[in-house]
């Protein structure tokens, strides 16, 4: 209840960000985990971390929650620093990765939780949890047991804990991590539509690109401790701004190549297996000689019984069908290169046109140079 | 063949041992122990586990009564020669049960005072430890030595009493009085004879009711403290060996019997043990010290004054236990 | 095929668990009770009865006993978790790694010797002439010798003493076993030292803290050293009268008597403190 | 609350003064009983007379050193032979015992389960005297039977090792249960799958798998058999082990000698309880 | 090596089939965990068993195993009964869903254990296991222990410890469940290359539907016990035998609709929310007035600005877009029909036609009757 009124006054003042992050940096004896990152998250957006496994996350999260200090920079909720103000001071919530539910109690009293500890009127409680569970879906199951509750469900009721109390931003550290593959397709749903009912400013961190992809108003991409790129989902999947950014934000085929000639922002690469490749140079620096990586992405690659089918993109090339992976609407063709003998992803299009491909089959493939991005390698 | 001997501490020294074994090539194992633990050994093993014990002589006829664990010495593997005639008789008497003698004399002593000088030379009977001047310095044990020294004291004969009942629940009734009534004049009551030396030896009692031999061993580290023969009368005891029913090794345990008792062996226990010993001369040759303190605490006529424990009846320790009992929860 | 190798192992497995229970647990258990209700009535002579139980219950002093030994253990049972908690917290939460197993370590090395060794040290820690009160003499706090020893305070910190590891270890492994991120949720509600201690550790800590306490109890109840050793003139202690009875009285009738008793006394303070705490003698001691 | 809450600093160093303090209390004791192992002087306790070795290492009466001192010796020994039977017999009945409990089903499970819990809420001494009155009351209907003797029915150690083995077997049952329990059985399955049979695979991979908690429990139970006193007390016979001999001699009176066995036991039991710690270790690492 | 020759003579007798089952049954207590399955696994193939939790995958393949005994039916390996056979005596090996690698021994010692149960010497195991070893990509690993492998080295040698034995048979029970993400789509292709390239009969348990539609040869689809559809990946996805099949197999749209009229296979039905819906009748036993399911892939639903666009399809609706799920090349829309208000899910195609729809926006959606199938629900 306290902070409620003090963070209120500062909107009006200041703040068209819930959360703001200036160089924060933080070491681990020498070792940098988060290296000077800065980023604004506007009211009620959804925004993701994503980024592999250990690249500092959790830190991040943590200390946006108070449970670790920055070893500089600043951090604002709500136009307000943070700095100094303890973890059941600061209005932010946060959803664990393993929810951190308390099994010695029921659903009610984990709810009714942290408005206990601001000292809530009991009737009260009892009225703005039923309300809270009745949003994320789940009336009537107050005096159930945690352990009475399908992961699902259990998700939804370390969001209610959360969000009864109004947080300005809640903070979520891959909460889906736990769940099976089917539920969590389902959840990833599910928590996009719960944020914008409630139209609280989530930030969500995960390793999974599809769930950022899916969810995300916006995505930060995070490596090494350092942000590579902020930006739309689309924005990432379709303009990486970075090698990383390229090979971690959806699949794709990458070759290492050398730089042949280099025309504006067009590039003429070999690859190391010797596959001459027309691309783009998205980093916007690279030079005759450079090496390079290349990426390209298994839906960019069209395929073509005949040559002439492919005549107006940049790349064209034979190859042999070594295995075809079956999955529905999302099935890939893995083949090898004839010049090469590289293995290359290609994408089966949805419209069942190749549908009788086979294994040893020869085909055309060919992609665009625009849909081939190059980044220097540093 | 291996003793087995359950005895009291100091009474099997490590050099006796030695020359008992080298001598007669059987082997001893020691176990330490005091009067009711022997006689609460034997009655859980049913007489076994041991060769040779050393209960005092009150101990013996009582309990083989009730629990039938002794076997009858056999008078003619002793060499009754080197026993003091005396005792060896009183012992025999004191120990006949249906006809049998079970006991034969080795170590007496006394129970009375260990007194600090220097710092309470005014105790000189047991009643004297519940004076005010003594005040929380004093300590004696919770035992029946306790009951029989005060009742002593106190101008009663318990010995007297000792075989009828009425009476003697009547004396134990007026020591009970007197017991809880001199309560909050002890410091503690002693249970083991370390505890009771540590307590004397640090001066945080002055005066105590003990062992002759504790007070001797403190003399001799302290000239303030010594063992005085209470005025009413100083304690006799003698410890005694007996063979237990199922001993084994009985022809070690009579062995073991007629080497210590040799004279020389036994001034060997007496300067170990701290007590004489009823081997005919075998205080000649104890250390001059003991004797000059043996001396000091008992004049001739303390010596003639000394309360020899008779036989206890059977049931006795039920009526003393429960006093006992009673003076301990008291407040 | 499974059924029949199954049920030979079991058979197989169940002959060694049920001789050991029954001939060392089981059946001595009644025979003491047969002895128990057996009464002396002349030399080598007895009946049955209840007797020995009526002596219990004429005799104020074993009452007295009796009730004393029960409260002092409890009350030691209650300063062990009250010293033992923070301290296994401490180690359970505040430490890690090499300090982690270091403390750890060092609270299991006084359990290594005998209780015997133990109670000595501290007889010569708290006598008047002991080190304490040296000490005190020494730095000038006291102008005379101070007697520590031989009262129930002395007791009680033999008991604790005697006690800690079982107490400590217990709650360290349950304390352990409790996720930070749910303290961490505790606070990030807006929970503060003593909701989160009141609300979440504590509850998650229950079963160590039962078992714990169950141990330190039997422990306290059942010593028989600690009190006789360090307790003064006034201490009495029931396993003193055990004791007492079968080794200075000779009366194993009445010292099984009271033995049955106070099998009967640590069962029901036992089992009252599982009903009180709802949890069960499997989910504690039997981990 | 834990260390990734900020504490105040009063806070912070009130905790670890206590946290000291307890230690302090803890060590305080047998660091007593330890220096007075060098007390030159016959009494174990203060003033202090001066350093010597001759509780150790002596031969002249009164200053006997552990060493020298037969009965310590022997009575040490006594310990271990009982030490080694009862954690022989605790770790065989507390295997077979976890695995009756932990891989099988049978009628009253959780009730023998509570049985076999109950010797942790009897105290030691009434196990002693229990196992003694009714020892004592088939040795003397064998006895009057038969008119032999059956000593081992008698106190002694038969009846000591039975004794302390009555409630040890419960320990070593919990934690050689707690590993079985971890045990996963497909472990098993795959080596009856590769071939093994059924107590090949026991053998093979099960047993290893609970030889650190087999291990553990058997140092528990040592440390356990060596320490007890209660229970002994009332069964043991001529053969005094560590603990009773040394309580007979505080009884009687005793010189620092006590002391100095206290040292050697606390410097090899905290070397056992090391040895756990490692083989706990090395099990959590795997 | 006792029983191999045993198993070799009766493979030319009899057996095409490695691995037949002739309605088993198992009965625990009354239920029916599995319910009359027969099926037949021809040398050298990879099988596949589909099913969600508890339908019986684990169960039938402990049968199969030995570790548990059939209520009824046979069981044979390579034409030869294993009824009464004790696990250890069967020519099959069990890859466990948590691997059961001992945790005791080091890598060599868990290859070679099958090996020395058979008392074969000791430098032939060595060299078999090294062998093995490398065959699946881990030479010289045999000192290591377990722990200092990676998630997708351990599977490896789990399936050297098997193959070394040269078994008939190899039972897998969900060895990726415990894999992440990003491995598990790795080691799809991985387990897929190490078959063909053993040649050895594998038998799969999963319930993920992408591994098996990936990896098999052919698939059983299973539930409540019984097999519903056994077929190739394809033949399950286009051409679902039962309403479970198609629901369970590949993402779809369902509907509970009521039969409005039949002609042959064409179906005309209305939803309970009032769509008019055309499709197949895929059970092939719809009768008027029954109820049924009905069943629309989301890559089967073809967007459209305008209804001309759409002219040919059957089913011809307007949606309004809820929410657009980007996830690369694998993106959805979650719209509401206009008529009904029911929510489809439609894939959003890979060519990049409707990159720019937005929330809100109203689309035209049509699918084909035949890609409508409806199914009787009993
Ligand atoms: N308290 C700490 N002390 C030292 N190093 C730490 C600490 N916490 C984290 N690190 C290190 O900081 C790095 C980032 O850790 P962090 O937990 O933030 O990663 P993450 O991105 O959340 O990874 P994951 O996806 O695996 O959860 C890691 O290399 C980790 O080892
Ligand atoms: N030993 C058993 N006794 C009784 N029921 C059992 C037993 N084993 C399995 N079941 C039941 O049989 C059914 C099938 O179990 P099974 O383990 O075969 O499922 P599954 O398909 O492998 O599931 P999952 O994908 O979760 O592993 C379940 O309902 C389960 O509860
Ligand atoms: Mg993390
Ligand atoms: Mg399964």
């Amino acid at each position: 209840m306290s902070q409620q009124p003090a963070s209120a006054q500062n909107t009006n003042a200041a703040a068209a960000f819930d959360l703001e992050c200036r160089n924060i940096n933080k070491d681990f004896d020498g070792f940098k985990a988060v290296n000077n990152v800065s980023f604004n998250v506007p009211t009620g957006t959804f925004f993701s971390i994503l980024g592999p496994s250990g690249c500092g996350k959790t830190t991040l999260l943590r200390m946006v929650a108070g449970f670790q200090t920055p070893s500089s920079g600043d951090l604002l909720i709500k136009g307000k620093s943070m700095l100094g103000v303890p973890p059941n001071k600061r209005p932010v919530s946060m959803v664990f990765q393993h929810l951190a539910l308390f099994p010695m109690m029921d659903i009610a009293a984990n709810v009714g939780f942290g408005l206990r500890q601001r000292g809530v009127p009991r009737e009260d409680i009892a009225k703005r949890v039923e309300t809270v569970l009745e949003r994320v879906g789940l009336p009537g199951v107050g005096s159930r047991h945690i352990s009475q509750l399908s992961g699902g469900q259990k998700q939804r009721v370390a969001i209610a804990r959360c969000m009864v109390l109004e947080p300005d931003v809640l903070l979520l550290d891959e909460p889906l991590g736990a769940l099976d593959l089917k539920l969590r397709e389902h959840m990833k749903i599910e928590l996009k539509k719960l944020q914008s009912e409630f139209g609280t400013t989530f930030v969500y961190i995960t390793h999974d690109q599809s769930e950022a992809l899916v969810m995300s108003d916006q995505i930060a991409v995070m490596n090494h401790g350092e942000f590579e790129q902020v930006g739309a989902a689309r924005e990432l999947y379709h303009e990486p701004k970075t090698a990383f950014v390229a090979g971690f934000v959806g699949e794709a085929n990458s070759f290492t190549a050398k730089v042949d000639s280099i025309n504006g922002d067009a590039a003429t690469l070999v690859s190391d297996d010797g596959l001459n490749i027309k691309g783009h140079d998205a980093s916007g620096n690279l030079q005759q000689g450079d090496k390079a990586k290349v990426y390209v992405r298994p839906e960019s690659i069209r395929l073509a019984t005949s040559a002439n089918q492919l005549d107006n993109v940049e790349n064209l090339n034979q190859g042999i069908i070594e295995n075809i992976l079956f999955n529905g609407a999302n099935s890939h063709i893995l083949l090898r290169e004839e010049k090469s003998g590289g293995e290359l992803n290609v994408a089966i299009p949805q419209t069942g046109q190749f549908r009788d491909l086979t294994r040893g089959d020869k085909v055309y493939i060919g992609w665009e140079a625009a849909q081939t991005r190059c980044y220097k390698e540093s | 063949e291996t003793l087995r001997l359950l005895t009291w501490g100091g009474y099997a020294p490590e050099n006796v041992i030695e020359l008992f074994e080298a001598e007669t090539g059987h082997t001893v194992e020691v176990t330490k122990s005091n009067n009711e633990e022997m006689v609460a050994k034997l009655r859980a093993t049913n007489g076994g586990g041991f060769d040779l014990a050393q209960p005092s002589q009150d101990r013996i006829a009582g309990a083989q009564a009730e629990f039938d664990i002794y076997k009858p010495i056999d008078l003619s593997k002793i060499d009754e020669s080197l026993f003091i005639p005396s005792m060896l008789e009183a012992t025999k008497g004191n120990t006949t049960y249906n006809g049998e003698i079970y006991g034969v004399p080795h170590v007496w002593g006394t129970s009375g005072l260990i007194v600090n000088k220097a710092e309470a030379s005014g105790v000189t009977d047991y009643l004297d430890l519940c004076d005010d001047s003594v005040a929380g310095k004093v300590s004696y044990r919770l035992k029946r030595p306790t009951l029989i020294g005060f009742a002593f004291s106190m101008g009663l004969d318990p010995f007297a009493a000792y075989n009828d009942e009425e009476a003697y629940k009547d004396i134990l009734a007026k020591v009970e009085e007197k017991l809880i009534e001199c309560k909050p004049n002890v410091k503690t009551y002693w249970g083991g004879g370390d505890e009771i030396k540590n307590l004397l030896r640090s001066g945080e009692v002055v005066a105590a009711m003990a062992w002759d031999t504790g007070g001797w061993s403190l003399n001799a580290d302290n000239p303030d403290i010594t063992f005085v023969a209470p005025e009413s009368g100083a304690l006799g005891w003698i410890d005694t060996f007996v063979l237990p029913k199922r001993g084994r090794a009985d022809e070690a345990a009579y062995a073991w019997i007629n080497f210590v008792m040799q004279p020389e062996i036994a001034a060997m226990i007496t300067n170990s043990a701290g007590n004489f010993t009823a081997s005919q001369g075998g205080d000649e040759g104890v250390e001059d010290a003991l004797k000059a303190r043996y001396q000091e605490s008992f004049p001739p006529e303390a010596v003639d004054n000394i309360k020899w424990y008779p036989t206890v009846p059977a049931n006795l320790e039920t009526l003393e236990g429960a006093v006992l009992d009673r003076v301990k929860a008291a407040n | 095929m499974n059924s029949v190798h199954s049920r030979l192992s079991l058979y197989l497995l169940f002959t060694p668990f049920l001789l050991w229970l029954a001939l060392l647990i089981i059946i001595p258990h009644i025979f003491m009770f047969l002895v128990s209700i057996s009464v002396k009535t002349g030399v080598r002579e007895y009946v049955t009865g209840l007797g020995n139980y009526m002596v219990f219950f004429t005799e104020p002093l074993y009452w007295n006993t009796f009730a004393r030994t029960a409260f002092m253990s409890v009350s030691a049972t209650f300063l062990t978790l009250l010293i033992g908690f923070p301290v296994a917290y401490y180690i359970a939460k505040l430490t890690r790694g090499r300090t982690k197993t270091t403390l750890f370590l060092m609270c299991l090395i006084p359990f290594w010797v005998s209780e015997l060794v133990r109670t000595f040290g501290w007889m010569i820690l708290l006598r008047e002439t002991g080190i304490f009160s040296s000490f005190l003499q020494y730095i000038g706090l006291a102008s005379e010798p101070i007697e520590f020893l031989y009262n129930d305070a002395a007791i009680m910190v033999g008991l604790v003493y005697t006690s800690m590891l079982f107490m400590v270890v217990p709650l360290v492994t349950t304390l352990d076993s409790l996720d930070d991120s749910l303290i961490e949720a505790g606070y990030d509600l807006g929970g503060n030292g003593i909701t989160v201690l009141r609300e979440i550790i504590i509850p998650h800590a229950m079963p160590g803290i039962v078992s714990g306490c169950i141990v330190v109890f039997m422990l306290s109840l059942g010593n028989y050293l600690t009190p006789i050793l360090l307790g003064g003139k006034d201490s009495l202690w029931f396993t003193g009268l055990i004791y007492d009875q079968f080794i200075t009285r000779f009366n194993w009738e009445l010292g099984s008597a009271f033995g049955f008793l106070l099998l009967l006394l640590s069962s029901t303070i036992v089992w009252a403190g599982l009903k009180l705490s709802g949890q069960s003698l499997t989910n504690t001691v039997g981990r | 609350m834990i260390r990734t809450l900020p504490q105040s600093n009063t806070f912070k160093w009130t905790y670890r003064a206590y946290v000291t303090l307890f230690f302090v209390y803890l060590a305080l004791p047998l660091t007593v009983v330890c220096l007075m192992a060098f007390n030159n002087s016959v009494f174990p306790s203060l003033p202090w007379e001066g350093f010597t070795w001759a509780w150790f290492f002596g031969d002249e009466d009164p200053f006997i050193g552990v060493f020298n001192d037969r009965s310590i010796l022997r009575s040490i020994g006594t310990s271990m032979f009982v030490a080694f039977w009862v954690s022989l017999l605790s770790i065989a009945v507390g295997t077979t015992n976890a695995f009756l409990f932990v891989r099988h089903d049978f009628k009253f499970k959780e009730f023998f389960y509570i049985l076999m819990l109950l010797p942790l809420i009897i105290p030691g001494i009434i196990l002693g005297i229990s196992i003694l009155v009714f020892s004592n009351a088939v040795a003397n209907n064998l006895e009057n039977a038969t008119g032999m003797w059956f000593d081992g029915l008698r106190p002694g150690l038969p009846l000591v090792i039975l004794g302390q083995f009555s409630f040890i077997a419960t320990f070593a049952t919990l934690v050689i249960s707690a590993r079985l329990e971890k045990f996963d059985r497909s472990l098993e399955e795959a080596a009856l799958n590769l071939g093994a049979t059924r107590l090949g695979a026991i053998r093979q991979i099960t047993l290893p798998f609970l030889f650190p908690a087999i291990a553990g429990a058997g140092v528990v139970a040592i440390l356990m058999s060596f320490e007890n006193f209660n229970t002994t007390l009332m069964l043991v016979g001529s053969d005094a082990p560590l603990t009773i001999n040394m309580f007979d001699r505080l009884k009687l009176g005793s010189t620092p000698v006590l002391n100095a066995v206290s040292l050697l036991l606390i410097v090899v039991s905290a070397l056992l309880g090391l040895v756990s710690l490692l083989f706990q270790k090395r099990d959590k690492s795997s």
